[in-house]
Order: C-alpha cells, then structure tokens, then sequence
C-alpha cells in the first residue's frame, strides 16, 4: 500500500509528533536541554495529562548527530509514516535543510534552538520557538545606547554563524549611524593574538563578539591578556551554564546579552519549567523546547489540517518560559523578550545578575518576506 | 646498438662509475665481470635510467638517451632484468607475464576491452613462461614462488618485451643446479636476429659460454673489454677477480 | 615593532604547541611506520587526565608546583595508553602495515566517543597556574606566559628526544626495527620491547601537547586533539617523515607562516598557505625538509 | 658419535595451505659443516626459518627442534639467538638505513665483549667502511656485513643460508675460508648451492627434495659418487658440454651461479 | 641527481617474506569451479532484480528497518547505502586497484554534492544539465589536481591529496559570495527539479537513481578492472618502478585511475544531493575519506563486491547505531556501558577494529575464510552404505 494513507481524522486516534535533534554530536547538551523543555512544556500545556482533547501526543525522538543528512532521513522516515508536525532542529544546517522538506511534503515543522536568521521567513510551513540571531544583536545594541556616531567592531568566526551576526550587525546598528567593520578569524584558529592586536588597534567604541565553539576559553583568554576587553564594551551571547567557567577571568569584564538563564523570568511557565526539568535548573534551551511543546499543543488543537494548524499559529501570543511570546504571522518570527546580564564569581561556581529585561518589540527582528 | 661513451657517476669525490667507454654491436653477447662493488649494477642503472649520471653519454641505436626517463628506453628496445623481488608478486605468474607482453605490443591504454580475449597477449605470455619452464606454475601468485622460480619468471618478462638490447644482471643467480643448463640455452637464444646482450655474472661457466667478449669492472672504470681468452689470462683480472681457486 | 615581536613569539608559542604534537607522531610514523590517527586521542588522554589529576589526586592541585604533578601524571597516562595501544592493537598486525593505520583510524573514531561518553562533549575548563594565565613583557608586547612555557617544553622534548635517538642503543634498535624487524629479533635482540617504547614516549610526548595545550587554551575537549593533528601532521610532512630535528623546522614555519598571515592577509588565509606551502615542499622536495627516514 | 647439537625431528611447514615441508628429520653434528641441500623450493630457507621461529604468520609448524634437552620450537627467536643460535639469512638483510658501523653495533651481544676484531680480520672492508651506509653497499660488501654481524657474538650453532650467493670468485673463495675457520670453533648448518664450496667445507649432508629428507650422510660421499649427486641434486642430468657445473672445471671457481647482488636493497 | 626519490625510498623498504600478499583482482584471475558455477554468472543480476523491485516489497523487517521496506524511510536509508556502496567501489579503484591511497577522495564527492546545488539552487540550471556540469568539473578538478599530487608517492601522496581535500573544506566553510551557506550548507532549490524527484512520496525514484549509480560503477570499475588498463593498474599496485621498465609511463595510468575514480566519486555526489535534498559541510570532512577507506577494508579492497558490501553496511551501521544507542536495552545497561554504547561512533570505530583484526581481506574474503570449517563440517548427505 502507499505509505501515505496512515494518518486519518479519527478523533480519538494519537497525534504524533516527530523530534528530530542532535543526541549525540557536538551539540548534543543543546539537544538534551531542548527535549527536557519539550517534556516540561508538553506537560505544562496539557496541564499533566499529555493530551490534546482525547487524543494523546505521541512523541518520536530521533537521533541526527548534527548532520542534516541524517536529519533529512530521518524527516522522510517520519513524514513517510504519516506525521504531521515534525520539530527538533539544534543545529542550524539541520534546520536550514529539514524546513524544505516539511514544505515539499505539506507537514508543519517547528525549528528548535537553531538560530539563523535565515529560517524566518523560509516558507510558511516553518515556524521557530527559540530566538535568532537578529534578536541577540538587537540586545547588544542596546548596550550603547544611541547609536549615532559610534564605532562598533564584530569580531567572529569566518562562518556562516559569524557572518550572520556580522550580517544582522550592519543592518541592525548600522543604519542607527554607527559605523560598523569586523574582524573575521577561521574557525580553526588556535592562537587569536594577532586578531587581538587589529581588535585593539580598531579602538571600537563597542565590540560585538559572536564565538561558538571550544576555542572560545583560549579567545577570551587572549583578549583579556592583550588588554581589549578593559579598553572598551565588550558585548557578547551568555551560552549554557557549563560554559560559564570557560570564560574565566574575563567574565566580570564582558556585557552579555542573554536568551536566557535560570532566573531571567518569574512566571508560571518558568516555575512549571524549573519544577519538571531534572536537577531544577533552568538553561538557556529550555526554553525553546519548552515553546515549541506549547505550540505543538496549539497547533494540534486547531485539528488535523496543516494549513489550519499554520492559520491558528500565526500571530499567536502565548506566555512561554522567556515571558510572552508572539508568532509574526508575516514570517514566522518568534518575537520574545531578551536579556542584558552581568556574570560574576570564578572557580566553578559563577552567577549572574539580571541588569535589564528587553521587551519582545524592543528587539523585535525586522520583517523578512515570505520564501515559500 | 648500444655505447657509452666516458659514462661516470659521482657520489662526492667518490667516482663509482668511472668513465666507461664500450660499445655492444648488434647481435653481441658481452659479459660483463667485476670483483662485488665494482659498480657493475649502478652501470646498469645508469644505462636504465634509474640514475642520472653525472657526465657522459648513452647511446641506444644512434639516439641519445641520457635524458630520457627508465620506460621511454625501455620503449625504445632496453630490457632489464631486476632481482628476483621485482615481479609483481601479488598477481599471479601468467598475468606478471602477459602484462609485459601488453606493455611492448602497446594497447594498454584501453579501458574498454576485455584483456583476456586478448588471444595474441595470452598465446605469447604462455610462450615465454614455456621457454623458461614455468608453465605449470601459471597460477601461482608470483610473491610465493621460491627464489629460483622469481629468476626465471624475471627472464619471461624480458622474453615478453622483446627487446633488442638487453641488460641482465646476474641471471643465473638462485638457479638450482638442475635448471642452469636450460636457463643457458634460453638466454643463449635470446640472441640472434641482431638482439644484443649485456650480462653481469659472477659464474664464469656462464659467462665462458655465452659471452663473444668479456668487459671487466675494477673500482668503477673497465679494466679490460677483450675476447674471453685475452681476459682471463690478464693478471690483474686473476688478482682482482678470480683470486685463488677453491 | 611591539606587534612584529609578539606576533613572533606567540607564533613561536603556537610553533611549540605543534612541534609538541608532531614530535610524537614523527617518531612513530617514522620509526614504528605507523601513521598513527590515534596521536590525537593520546593528546586528549593526557589532557584528561592532567585535567582529573588536578582535580583529584592528592598532592596535585591546579596552581603551584602542585600542578608539575598533575602535568607528570597526565604524561604517564598518556605513556601509558601509548604503550597498551601499541601492545594490545598494533602488535599483532605488525606484518600488515596498512591494518596498523586502518587500526589507527578506528581507534581515533572509538577513543574520542569514548571520552565523550566519559565527560560530554562540551569543553571542560582546564587548571591552569596563576603564573600562566599571566604575561611577561617583551619589548613592548605582552606575551602570554603560556606561549613562552610551550616553547621552553619544546625545547626540552627536542633535546631530549635527539639524545635518546642518536645516543642510545634503543634508538639504534628502533631505527633498525623500522627496516627489518625479524633481523632485529636475528640478532638476538627484543625488538617488540623497542616498539612498545617507541609508543610509550610517542604518546607521553602527545599527552604533555595535550596537557599544555589545556593551559594554553584554557580549555580541554573530546575532538580538541583531533583537530591540532591535522596541523600536526602537515608538520611532519614537512618536516620529513620521521625526522624530530625536521619537525622542529617545519613546526616552527608553520606557525610563524599562520600567525603572520592570519594578521597581515585576510582571516583564513594562514590556514590555506599552510597547505599551499605543503604542496610546494612535497613537489620541491618529497622527503620533506630534513627527509631521510631514520636518521633522528 | 657425540650428540648432535642440534636434532629436528619430523619437521611439518604448512604456508598459506601449501605443504611445504612434510615431516623433515635430520641432526647436526656439534662441530664442523653439515651442509643442506636441495633444489630450488625445495624448502631449505624454510627449515632454517621454522629452527628459527621465524615462519610467517599463518604459517604451521609442527614436529620437535632439540638441542639436548633444550626444545626450540616456540621459543622467541631473540631468545634462541641469545642462547646461542646465529643466523645469516640467504638475502643479507642489512639494516639498508643503518651505516656499517651501526649495523654492527646492533648485533653486539649483551654483557660479552663483542669480538671485532674476528670480524675485522676476515673483513678488512668492514672496517674502512663504517661509516657508509649499508645499503649502499655492493652485494658482496652487504654480504660479508650480514656474515661479520653473527661473528661478533659467541654462538653455540650457526645458521648460514647461502653465504656465497653473489660473491665474486675471489671472495667465495674468502668467505668459504672464512667459514672454515669459523667452523673450527662452532659447527654450522649451511645451505649452500655452490658444490665447490660445500666440497670444500661439509663435513656431513642432507639433502632435501619435495619436502622431505631424501638423503643424509657424508658430504664426501655424496659428492664422490657421480650418480648419487646426480640423482639427488639433478647436476648433470643434462649434459651440455661445459655447462657442468663441476668445480675442477677451468677457471670456475664456483660450481654453481649464485645469486646476485642486489641494486634494489640500495637506498643511497 | 644523485639524491633518490621517494618513489624508491618507499619501494626500497624490505618486504619481509611475511608480508601477505594482496588480493588479486576477480576480474584477472581465472574462474573457479564449483557448485554455483553454472549460477555464478547471473548472481549479480539476480541480485540486481531483487533491489530493483524492492519498492513494491512491504515486507517488515522488524529491528533492520523501522516499518515496511518500501516506506520513505527505509528506501531513503537504502538509498544512500547504495550510493555509498558505489563510492566505496569507486575509491576501492584508487585503493584497491592500483594501491593509491588517497586521503582527499570526499573532495571529489563533495564537489558533485555542491557543484549540483550550487548550479540549481543559486544559478538556476535545469537539473540534467547541473548534474552535467558538476560531472564534468568533478572530472577536470580530479584531473587537475591529480596532476600535480600524483608527482609524489606513498604517505606524501596521501598527504598531499588530504591538505587539497582540506583546502576544499576550507573554502566551502568561508562562503565565498555566499554561494555554499558555509557550515549551515545549502538546501537544494527543488523549483528546477523534475517533480518525480520531489518529495517523500518519490522517495522511490531516489532509490532507483542511487541503485543506478551502484551498478554503474560496479560496471565501470569491473570492466577496466579486467581490461589491459586494469592489468597495467594491478602492476602499480605492487611495483611501480617495474612497470615503467616494462615501458609504460606509470604516472599516465595513476592518473587516469585518480581521474576515473574522481568522476565516479563526483557523480555518487550528484546522487546524494538530491537524495538529502541539500549540501552540508559534512561532505567535505576529512572524516569522510577515513571512512571511505574504513568502508573498503571492511568489505574487502580489490574485489568486486566487497566494497560495495562495505559501504553499505559502513552507512547502515553508521544510521541505525543512533537508534541503538537509544534503544531500552542498552538504556538498561550499567553507566559505564551505557555511556560508550550511546556513542555511535563508538560502536563504529570497536567494530572497525574488530573487523580489522578478525576479518583481514574483509568481507569478501569471509567465506574464502569460512571453507576450510565448512570442510569439517560432515557433508549433508553422507555417502554412506
Ligand atoms: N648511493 C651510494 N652511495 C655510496 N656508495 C654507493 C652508492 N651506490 C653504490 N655505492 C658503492 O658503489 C660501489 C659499486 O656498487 P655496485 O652495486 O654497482 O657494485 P656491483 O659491481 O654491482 O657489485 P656486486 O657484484 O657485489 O653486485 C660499491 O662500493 C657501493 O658501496
Ligand atoms: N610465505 C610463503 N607463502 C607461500 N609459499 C611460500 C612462502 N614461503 C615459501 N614458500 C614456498 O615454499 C617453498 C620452499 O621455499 P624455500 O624458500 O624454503 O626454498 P629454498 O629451498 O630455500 O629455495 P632456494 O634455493 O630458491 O632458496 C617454495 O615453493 C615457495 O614457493
Ligand atoms: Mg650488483
Ligand atoms: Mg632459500
């Protein structure tokens, strides 16, 4: 038989849901966090009971590795079976290539922690529950202020990530009136002095870091020595709790924008999530994954019609773990709240203080068009 | 058919080929003997290509090789037989055979055709191993074959070129007892038909048999190019060479 | 001027780094003929394990003299795991050189799960001394104290190693062995003993890398050794299979070569001249700089 | 008759499926030559090697290797040598990378002086030669380096294979004296193809054909009797007028061509 | 020049006389007798059928795939078995055939991978004339490149082809112009695509595309392999220097070989672009060409299927290994087990080794190793009476 004619309309029938995320991989630890938000988010939306009216959720997670190949068999495996939401997506090439495939096959696909821009707006079938990257540079504009007549350097990897950010800087601050150029150093790096020196010699009035990856300790590390980061504001993402030791000492001397850590909000969704994820501390995927539960719950309740789940999701406003949450029915943008944060302590035990909330307008992306 | 002329070959100070001067006429059998060190070998490397040589020149019919690299000599009709671990020793004897068969009737750039309907490959491969008596060993994988049997198939491979010069470096070397005589004759008709041989070989038997003159290596330079007689009469060869009989 | 000098010395630092890397894996490609993808799992192994020592093991601590004693440990581990690798896996192939590396590459895809396994795949930090996350002064450039302490332990390691290859019998018998290792056995000698050795300083010698490195990145992660052997490996390329005293060269180019121009050209392009100059040594020179096997 | 210094009892080699040596049994006197013979193939360089422990992986030995008391077979090969067993294999293997001098250094024996100077008397080469690197050596030179190397250490049984295999006549001639004078301190079991020299040296022979034992005895017997050399070792099975390979014949100095030296083991 | 090359360093080094000989190619060696013989012959074109109907099948195949095996899922996972199947027999061309050891084949892969998308999703070509030109760039970048590595031999060789293939990463990874989407990859436009290739429904056609391919390098590489090129390419793989006292130009012959296999490698990456729908920089790693060569020794190098065998068995194990590392038994397991078994990789790599160790010559050479057992084995039916 076709192996599409498995899902039907029966109203008592379980609704799958296909999780699609890295277990194992080098972002394995994004993966875990988003699938104990999913588990404390799916919980929290059907208030315990797991299910969408009489239909139970059932919940298929599969293991991509970061690869989008594997992520893209293991999206057809699913699609094949019949489901009709897919989520997951921790890497962004992953989601990149797992968002054309829901479209080609008319299913909804809610991207997770990745965080490129470029999965806005890709085509009306993807949705996102975790921030982009226009969020966070949106954050760290509000570091300086007016923007006018200042002079802000990015410095990041030579990668599509660190190209991004250099990309959402310039459209972000630039057009502000500030003069933005950057520093770009391969991701194989191993010795960053000599882009320590340019950064130094650049004299910014604000330096916009965007490092991913196990180079950043010895980044840090090199910047502080060379004496970049007493010489002026140095703006940067919070990553997961596990990476905060790595910063060392030149955590108290950096300005981070966050999208969130344990203690950034105070609502009910944050309390539900605190209380249901293991070791009861909240960190910066949780979240997402979190979200992404309440809109698969959403979703499911708008029946078994993809283009009404779409329908019913865009423009939806929801209180998530962050504080409340906006889907952009133009492009699917999640517009949310952002956070400015300060981090002290040294050794292995660090904390952060929460200096300013942003509200989701404030750093709300701009408006990108629909692709598909 | 084949001349060096002042050939040497330098390694510092150290000349190990020294001006060496001779040349091979069409259809000659020249042996070539020399206390071990001499630098027989490095001549035949030189001559090959194998080594560049630092001055003098070489001449393969009235063409100047020096310059050329080992398998455009070889094309040009210069055979040589290495030491018995240069066959190919993961394929087996027929195919080491009818490979060098290939390699002189040209065609092995076809990628599109079947090499064992190749009649005409195979007949010839399966002569040459019939000439030197491997035939039965056909199958065997060349690296496995004793050290004696390596020595012959090494001969069938230069059976299958053809070629109008050859170098033989110590062909006799491992062959049991038994076989010499054969391996004499098949070298002995190698020449003819204005073939050229140049053959390095420590048993004199051998070379009393085969060769119409004797060179004589000594300390990298040619001691003595003479009829057998004249060479082993010299004194110097009987000092240098032959020492005292067993 | 101030930044020609630290330009220089910190590429000289990272030089270190992968001259320390290099060493080890000269030495057994070159001598065992093993072209062994596992270096970088010997590297992580002594990085961990300087890593846990600081953390546990009585005496050894993060800072002070402490931490020489973390290093020694790290270092023995990685002797260690050197040694029961060569023991365990690489022996009984030693007719089949080809398997040896295939083992190699196993090992290097297992090993690195496996300490994934053990302590996740995110970058732990590493201890370092106060004394190394600091900078000395050099004619105006601020030098970071952990770049100068690379190129001392290089150093060392050079010395160290030439002595023990040129003066030793073992050095004799483990450039014999790479020839012909029944001969060696002819002769009435152990030569497995050799061969085991020559594993043992291979991997103490990736394990101190592993070890410094940590300081020096201030971090230590799973695939942190795998991707400082690719480097490595140019380095020995380079340098001349199996020669330490061409590792030292070629390390000391490559370094320089990346950091200058990483600072002069455009980002990434140290990494692209690295393999340009690779490709040049090889058609130039295919034995690499000091290229002879086995001469030390 | 004293004991034998060594006894190989029903020797089995079984290579990559082929039976290659089918139950071998033979002794070696505790002094002098006991030469081996046998076509080619017929497994004489794979008897010394099962003595020695060195059969290739895969392969199969079975049977028994005394020496007295002492079993052989199993035995580590560095072990064996340490006690007393010397080996010249049939091709050289010098340390090609190695200088002369280094490859010398490596046979030195652990806690004995090593004796250099036998091996520089036989080897005056050897001695100016030190510093070259063997394997650029002639294979005449490589030879008497693999010879000298056993030399240096005190053995109690020598292992030669085919020690004048590419040699000159001049130094055939040198090396067979060579070993005669070793021989009078330490018996020896030598493969060798060369009639001259076996004449000249073996005391007692055994001959080898397809894998088994087809004769032991005296060397001078075997020698002298025409029929007997030609039917054990097919010399002279085809008479071609001067091919003889027969010792007396004018100016041969080896009864047999032997095997060359070789360019290939050069690595400069 | 009195300094020596490393073509003759290389080829100085004594093999001892313990050095196991290699496989000699099937297609040169003569035909064996046996029960199968009159069967022999059409075993790979049964076997050819047999995948061909496959999509029809709905035969379950409860823990060797998750559902039918006509569902997307299962096809999909055979599907790029069988394109890795093909690349393997092509590598084992390189490797196998004529002893080259290339450590920078996933370039050549990766340049089918991208030079497809790139010339549908950014320049907007049809696909069939894409597939062309990314066909005939592969080849000419294998050309080139070969060109100039082949000037070196052995470990340099390996060397040289790994720093171009890492060069090639390297660019992808930059972006220039932003044509490959640097590590985030590109996903392939499917507007100019043929609609049968679009979408999970089709996911049979993929297979069929990729079951094509298989066969036509099992093809090319079997009929050069037996072809006096093939002869020429199994000499080099033992002497080189041999050959060109033969009198043939030993670089012409490497050449074509790193060639051929190039423009086998660059096709199986025009496959696997449609097949994941998109190009990742995965493709380009130097971990790929590691496993190409993990997958050859796996299933045997020179012979005919053991390659094919590999690759596809390599892919199986390296998809469904995540499954087991999540699967209840091993997460019944004590930590210190479950911890190493979750990894993938892991199970991978152990297995490699072991394979290593206990299956020298690979699969193929599984039952040349297994007769002698059978041979104990008391025969079915014995002759008694
Ligand atoms: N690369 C090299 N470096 C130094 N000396 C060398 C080199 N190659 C050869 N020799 C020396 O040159 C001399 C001639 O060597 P060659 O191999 O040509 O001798 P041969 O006449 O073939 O001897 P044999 O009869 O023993 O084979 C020898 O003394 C050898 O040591
Ligand atoms: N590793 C091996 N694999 C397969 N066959 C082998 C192997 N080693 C030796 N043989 C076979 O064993 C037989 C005996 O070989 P061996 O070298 O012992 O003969 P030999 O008497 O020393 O001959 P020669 O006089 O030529 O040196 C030969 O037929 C050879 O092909
Ligand atoms: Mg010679
Ligand atoms: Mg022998």
């Amino acid at each position: 038989g076709s192996p599409q004619d498995t899902a039907n309309g029966d109203a008592n029938a379980p609704v799958k849901v296909g999780l699609v995320y890295s277990q194992s991989g080098a972002l394995a630890s994004y993966g875990k966090q988003y699938i104990e938000g999913f588990k404390a988010g799916l919980s929290y939306a059907t208030k315990g009971s797991n299910k969408v009216g009489n239909r139970s959720v059932e919940v298929t997670e599969v293991d991509d590795a970061g690869d989008p190949a594997k992520a893209v068999s293991a999206a057809k495996d699913l699609i094949g079976k019949g489901y009709k939401i897919l989520g997951g997506s921790t890497a962004s090439g992953v989601a990149l290539q797992v968002a054309p495939i829901a479209a080609q096959n008319k299913v909804l696909f809610i991207s997770g922690p990745a965080a490129t821009d470029a999965v806005t707006g890709i085509n009306r079938y993807t949705f996102r529950s975790g921030r982009q990257s226009y969020q966070d540079v949106l954050t760290a504009k509000s570091f300086i202020g007016d923007a006018a007549g200042k002079k802000v350097v990015v410095f990041g990897q030579d990668s599509a990530f660190g190209k991004a950010n250099e990309a959402a800087v310039k459209a972000v601050i630039g057009p502000a009136g500030a003069t933005v150029s950057s520093v770009l150093a391969p991701a194989s790096a191993t010795d960053f002095t000599p882009f320590a020196t340019q950064l130094k010699s650049a004299k910014p009035d604000l330096l916009f870091v965007a490092w991913a990856g196990t180079t950043a300790p010895a980044m840090w590390q090199t910047l502080d020595q060379q004496g970049v980061l007493s010489s002026t504001t140095v703006v940067t993402g919070l990553d997961i709790r596990a990476s905060w030791p790595t910063f060392g000492a030149a955590g108290s001397k950096i300005s981070f924008l966050a999208h969130y850590f344990d203690g950034a909000s105070d609502n009910d969704a944050a309390k539900a999530a605190k209380a249901a994820v293991p070791g009861g501390t909240l960190d910066l995927f949780h979240p997402d994954g979190f979200a992404a539960a309440q809109m698969v719950v959403h979703a499911i309740e708008q029946g078994d019609d993809v283009d009404k789940m779409i329908k019913g999701l865009e423009g939806w406003s929801f209180d998530g773990v962050k504080g409340k949450m906006t889907v952009r029915a133009e492009d699917h943008a999640l517009l949310q709240p952002m956070f400015q944060v300060k981090l002290s302590g040294s050794g292995t035990s660090y904390s952060t203080q929460l200096v300013k909330a942003l509200a989701p307008d404030e750093c709300a992306p701009p408006v990108a068009s629909m692709k598909g | 058919m084949l001349a060096a002329h002042a050939l040497s070959w330098r390694i510092g100070e150290v000349a190990i080929v020294d001006e060496v001067t001779f040349e091979l006429a069409a259809g000659e059998f020249l042996g070539m003997i020399g206390p071990n060190g001499a630098g027989k070998t490095s001549l035949f490397n030189l001559i090959t290509g194998v080594r560049r040589p630092s001055g003098g020149r070489i001449l393969l019919g009235d063409r100047d090789v020096a310059a050329l690299p080992p398998y455009r000599r070889a094309r040009l009709g210069l055979g040589r037989t290495f030491q018995a671990s240069s066959v190919f020793g993961s394929l087996p004897v027929r195919e080491n055979v009818r490979l060098a068969v290939q390699a002189y009737r040209g065609g092995s750039m076809r990628l599109w055709r079947r090499a064992a309907a190749d009649r005409e490959v195979v007949a010839a491969a399966d002569a040459a191993l019939d000439r030197v008596g491997l035939a039965h060993r056909g199958d065997a994988l060349a690296g496995t074959l004793a050290h004696g049997e390596k020595r012959k198939l090494e001969i069938a491979l230069l059976l299958a070129g053809e070629p109008r010069v050859l170098l033989l470096d110590e062909p006799m070397a491992g062959v049991s007892a038994e076989d010499v005589p054969e391996l004499v004759e098949v070298i002995r008709s190698l020449t003819g038909a204005g073939r050229s041989v140049l053959m390095v070989e420590h048993h004199m038997d051998v070379i009393l048999q085969l060769a119409d003159r004797i060179a004589v290596l000594h300390h990298g330079a040619l001691l003595a190019c003479d009829t057998p007689q004249t060479v082993m009469a010299n004194p110097t060869v009987q000092e240098a060479y032959l020492g005292e009989q067993l | 001027m101030s930044t020609i000098v630290l330009l220089t010395l910190t590429g000289l630092g990272l030089s270190a780094l992968y001259f320390l890397v290099a060493s080890g894996l000269s030495l057994v490609f070159g001598l065992a003929d093993v072209l062994n993808f596992a270096h970088g799992l010997f590297l992580s192994a002594g990085a961990y394990a300087t890593w846990w020592a600081a953390g546990h093991l009585p005496g050894a601590s993060a800072g002070g003299p402490g931490f020489v004693l973390a290093v020694a440990f790290g270092v023995l581990a990685g002797a260690l795991v050197g040694a029961l690798v060569e023991l365990v896996l690489i022996r009984p192939l030693y007719a089949r050189p080809i398997e040896q590396v295939l083992v190699t590459v196993g090992l290097s895809l297992a090993g690195v799960a496996l300490l994934q396994a053990a302590w996740g795949a995110d970058a732990r930090t590493f201890p370092r001394p106060r004394w190394t996350r600091g900078v000395t002064g050099v004619l105006g450039a601020n030098v970071p104290n952990s770049g100068l302490l690379l190129v001392a332990a290089a150093g060392v390691v050079l010395v160290a190693l030439l002595v023990f290859l040129r003066r030793t019998r073992y050095g004799l018998v483990i450039r014999a062995g790479v020839e012909n290792r029944e001969m060696v056995t002819a002769l009435g000698i152990d030569v497995r003993r050799a061969f085991t050795l020559v594993f043992a300083i291979g991997g103490a010698a990736a394990a101190l890398a592993g070890a410094l490195g940590g300081v020096y990145f201030g971090s230590v992660s799973p695939g942190q050794g795998g991707s400082l052997l690719i480097f490595a490996f140019i380095v020995v390329v380079i340098g001349g299979m199996g020669s330490v005293v061409g590792s030292a060269y070629a390390a000391v180019a490559v370094g320089l070569l990346q950091q200058f121009v990483n600072y002069y050209g455009t980002a990434g392009a140290g990494d692209v001249c690295v393999v340009a100059l690779l490709a040049l040594v090889l058609l130039f020179r295919p034995q690499g700089i000091a290229g002879k096997v086995a001469t030390a | 008759m004293s004991d034998p210094v060594l006894t190989v009892e029903d020797l089995s080699v079984r290579i990559a499926g082929l039976h290659i040596l089918q139950g071998v049994s033979f002794t070696v006197a505790p002094s002098g030559v006991t030469v081996l013979l046998g076509r080619n193939g017929v497994g004489k360089t794979t008897t010394l090697r099962a003595i020695l422990g060195l059969t290739p992986r895969g392969g199969e030995v079975r049977g028994t290797v005394r020496s007295g008391p002492r079993m052989l077979l199993g035995q580590p090969t560095h072990r064996l040598v340490r006690d007393g067993l010397g080996y010249v294999p049939e091709d050289r293997d010098v340390f090609a990378g190695l200088t002369v001098a280094e490859n010398l250094r490596l046979a030195e024996p652990r806690g004995a002086r090593p004796a250099y100077d036998r091996v520089y008397e036989l080897f005056p080469e050897l001695s100016r030669r030190g510093r070259q690197r063997a394997g650029s050596l002639s294979g005449g030179q490589q030879q008497m380096l693999s010879i000298g190397r056993v030399l240096l250490r005190d053995s109690r049984l020598l292992l030669v294979d085919e020690p004048t295999k590419g040699l000159a006549p001049k130094v055939v001639t040198e090396v067979a004296e060579a070993l005669e004078r070793v021989a009078e301190r330490v018996p020896v079991l030598l493969v060798e193809q060369n009639l001259a020299v076996v004449r000249r040296l073996a005391a007692d022979a055994v001959v080898l054909a397809a894998g088994r034992v087809a004769w032991t005895g005296s060397a001078g017997e075997l020698l002298r009797e025409a029929e007997l050399t030609r039917s054990l070792l097919g010399v002279g099975a085809h008479p071609t007028p001067g091919a003889h390979p027969r010792a007396d014949v004018h100016p041969t100095a080896g009864a047999h061509p032997s095997a060359g030296a070789e360019d290939e083991v050069e690595t400069v | 020049m009195t300094e020596v090359s490393a073509a003759e360093v290389s080829q100085s080094r004594p093999d001892g006389p313990e050095r196991v000989p290699a496989e000699v190619p099937a297609e040169l060696e003569p035909r064996r007798p046996g029960r199968l013989a009159a069967v022999r012959p059409w075993l790979p074109l049964l076997a050819l059928a047999a995948f061909a109907i496959l999509p029809y099948s709905t035969v379950d195949l409860p823990g060797v795939f998750d559902g039918p095996i006509n569902a997307p899922g299962s096809l999909q996972l055979l599907a790029i078995c069988l394109v890795f199947g093909g690349l393997a027999a092509g590598y084992d061309l390189l490797y196998g055939r004529t002893g080259l050891l290339s450590f920078g084949h996933a370039l050549y892969f990766a340049a089918g991978v991208y030079g497809t998308d790139i010339l549908v999703t950014r320049a907007g070509l049809p696909l069939w004339q894409a597939a062309l030109f990314a066909v005939v760039g592969g080849t000419v970048l294998a050309a080139l490149l070969g060109a100039v590595a082949l000037r070196t031999v052995g470990i340099a060789f390996a060397m040289v082809t790994l720093a171009f293939a890492q060069v090639g990463a390297i660019l992808v990874a930059r972006d220039f112009g932003g044509l490959t989407g640097g590590e985030e990859g590109l996903p392939l436009s499917v507007s100019g695509l043929p609609g049968v290739l679009v979408g999970v429904a089709n996911t049979a056609n993929l297979y069929w595309l990729a079951l094509a391919y298989l066969v036509l390098v099992v093809f090319v590489v079997h009929r050069v392999s037996g072809s006096p090129t093939g002869r020429v390419l199994a000499g080099l793989r033992d002497d080189e220097r041999r050959v060109a006292v033969l009198g043939l130009d030993p670089y012409r012959f490497k050449l074509l070989a790193f060639t051929l296999a190039g423009a086998l490698a660059t096709a199986g990456g025009v496959v696997y672009c449609l097949l994941v729908g998109g190009a990742s920089p995965h493709v380009t790693s130097s971990e790929l060409t590691l496993s190409l060569l993990v997958m050859v020794v796996l299933g045997g190098p020179g012979t005919r299927w053991g390659p094919v065998l590999g690759g596809m068995l390599y892919m199986y194990l390296d998809y469904r290994l995540t499954a087991l590392g999540r699967s209840s038994s091993v997460a019944s397991l004590p930590g210190v087990l479950r911890g190493p078994l979750s990894q993938p990789l892991f199970i991978l790599g152990t297995l490699f080794i072991l394979a290593v160790y206990f299956f020298p010559g690979g699969l193929a050479a599984l039952s040349r190793r297994l007769a002698p057992l059978r041979r104990t084995l008391p025969p079915r039916l014995p002759p008694r009476g």
